[in-house]
């Protein structure tokens, strides 16, 4: 399946795109979507610890699972405030 | 009420909007752009959300304040875009009977809002480099 | 700067002292008359003062203050005379560059204004009679 | 020697006046003048242990001298804020 997934500030900068598409198996993990990302921008494995996965506006651990019509995001330590 | 805006933030209105008979007490709390971070100075900032979500904690943030201390009224407004020296990012009032609820849930709202609201800063430097914010990662604040 | 007014006080200029470059913060805290207290009803509130040393106490809060805390800037406002429901009638504001030292400096200045800054209020109740109000002594607030 | 007391709030409504001259020995203390109020208007008895008083704008205790150009006043607990 692809899943459609928002990037934000430096994940955002890092990768040159607002959102991407990934390609991933069905009823992938986030876990797995993390693998794939940096597999597709090697520049994001350096942070890629840091950032949480927000699914349908959730901040989501690794084992939850993945559909393809999950909202998906990338969520850099923030800095609001 | 909680608010994501482009505008300048009128601290007035929120006064108002948490203003109330019942309340003894209303704390405004207003984050403001610094000039300088250490020995770094600023030129300006740019916030950026991830709207839907930062909708959603803040409203999460505001029921939560609501249920762990006993206060009349809140309201949350955090700006975006470009902000220039002294502008305000961020004010979040809170209005109750008595003074020490207005001042924890004030002073708790602002620092969850910090730790899970999706919202970044970008620091635009007098020497021209930018930086995104990402506490624990890059620059701290 | 501290002051004792007869005018209403206006939040708005009190922000705009304590604003600058160096702070990353302000808190702005808002005493303001409640309808009841208890099953009590409230019409008004006269505020009197010992004016000589009610200034020199309330500058002797703001030397500690600073002293004290790392801030910026700090305001203190108090009303006199009668206020109608919803009206404010104190004002504390202080700016600071994180957010800690003004939640902290302005909590405290509050609590030691009001154990030890000689101005009281006295209650006109919807009932027509008035009461002043002596912590302690009297009816608690 | 005479001292004028200034009094605020409960104590003023009690004695009915906003100030009150009260006849003390020299060098009498604070303590002396707490009685010599309360001779004067035995009405202060009941909360006459609640009320500071204030010597030159501070609070002082019961064994402070005052003198005649001593600015003295009755403090009774403050409620401002």
């Amino acid at each position: 399946m692809k899943v459609e997934v928002k990037l934000f500030a430096v994940a955002k900068q890092i990768a040159n795109a607002e959102s991407v598409a990934v390609e991933l198996a069905d009823r992938a993990t986030v876990g797995q979507l993390r693998d794939a990302l940096v597999a597709q921008f090697p520049g994001l494995a350096p942070v890629m610890s840091h950032i949480a996965v927000a699914v349908n506006a959730q901040y989501s651990a690794d084992d939850v699972i993945l559909t393809a019509d999950s909202e998906v995001a990338c969520i850099p330590p923030v800095s609001g405030g | 009420m909680i608010e994501l805006t482009n505008d300048p933030i009128d601290p007035t209105s929120l006064l108002q909007q948490v203003a109330s008979h019942q309340a003894g007490a209303v704390v405004l709390f207003l984050g403001t752009t610094r000039e300088f971070t250490g020995s770094r100075q600023t030129e300006s900032l740019d916030y950026e959300c991830y709207p839907e979500m930062a909708e959603k904690k803040l409203n999460e943030l505001e029921c939560e304040a609501r249920d762990r201390w006993s206060i009349v009224d809140c309201a949350i407004v955090h700006r975006l875009g470009q902000l220039g020296l002294g502008e305000a990012s961020v004010a979040i009032a809170v209005s109750s009977a008595h003074r020490k609820n207005a001042f924890q849930a004030g002073q708790w709202l602002i620092d969850t809002l910090k730790e899970v609201v999706p919202i970044w800063k970008k620091e635009n430097w007098a020497d021209g480099t930018t930086d995104w914010v990402h506490p624990g990662l890059t620059n701290e604040e």
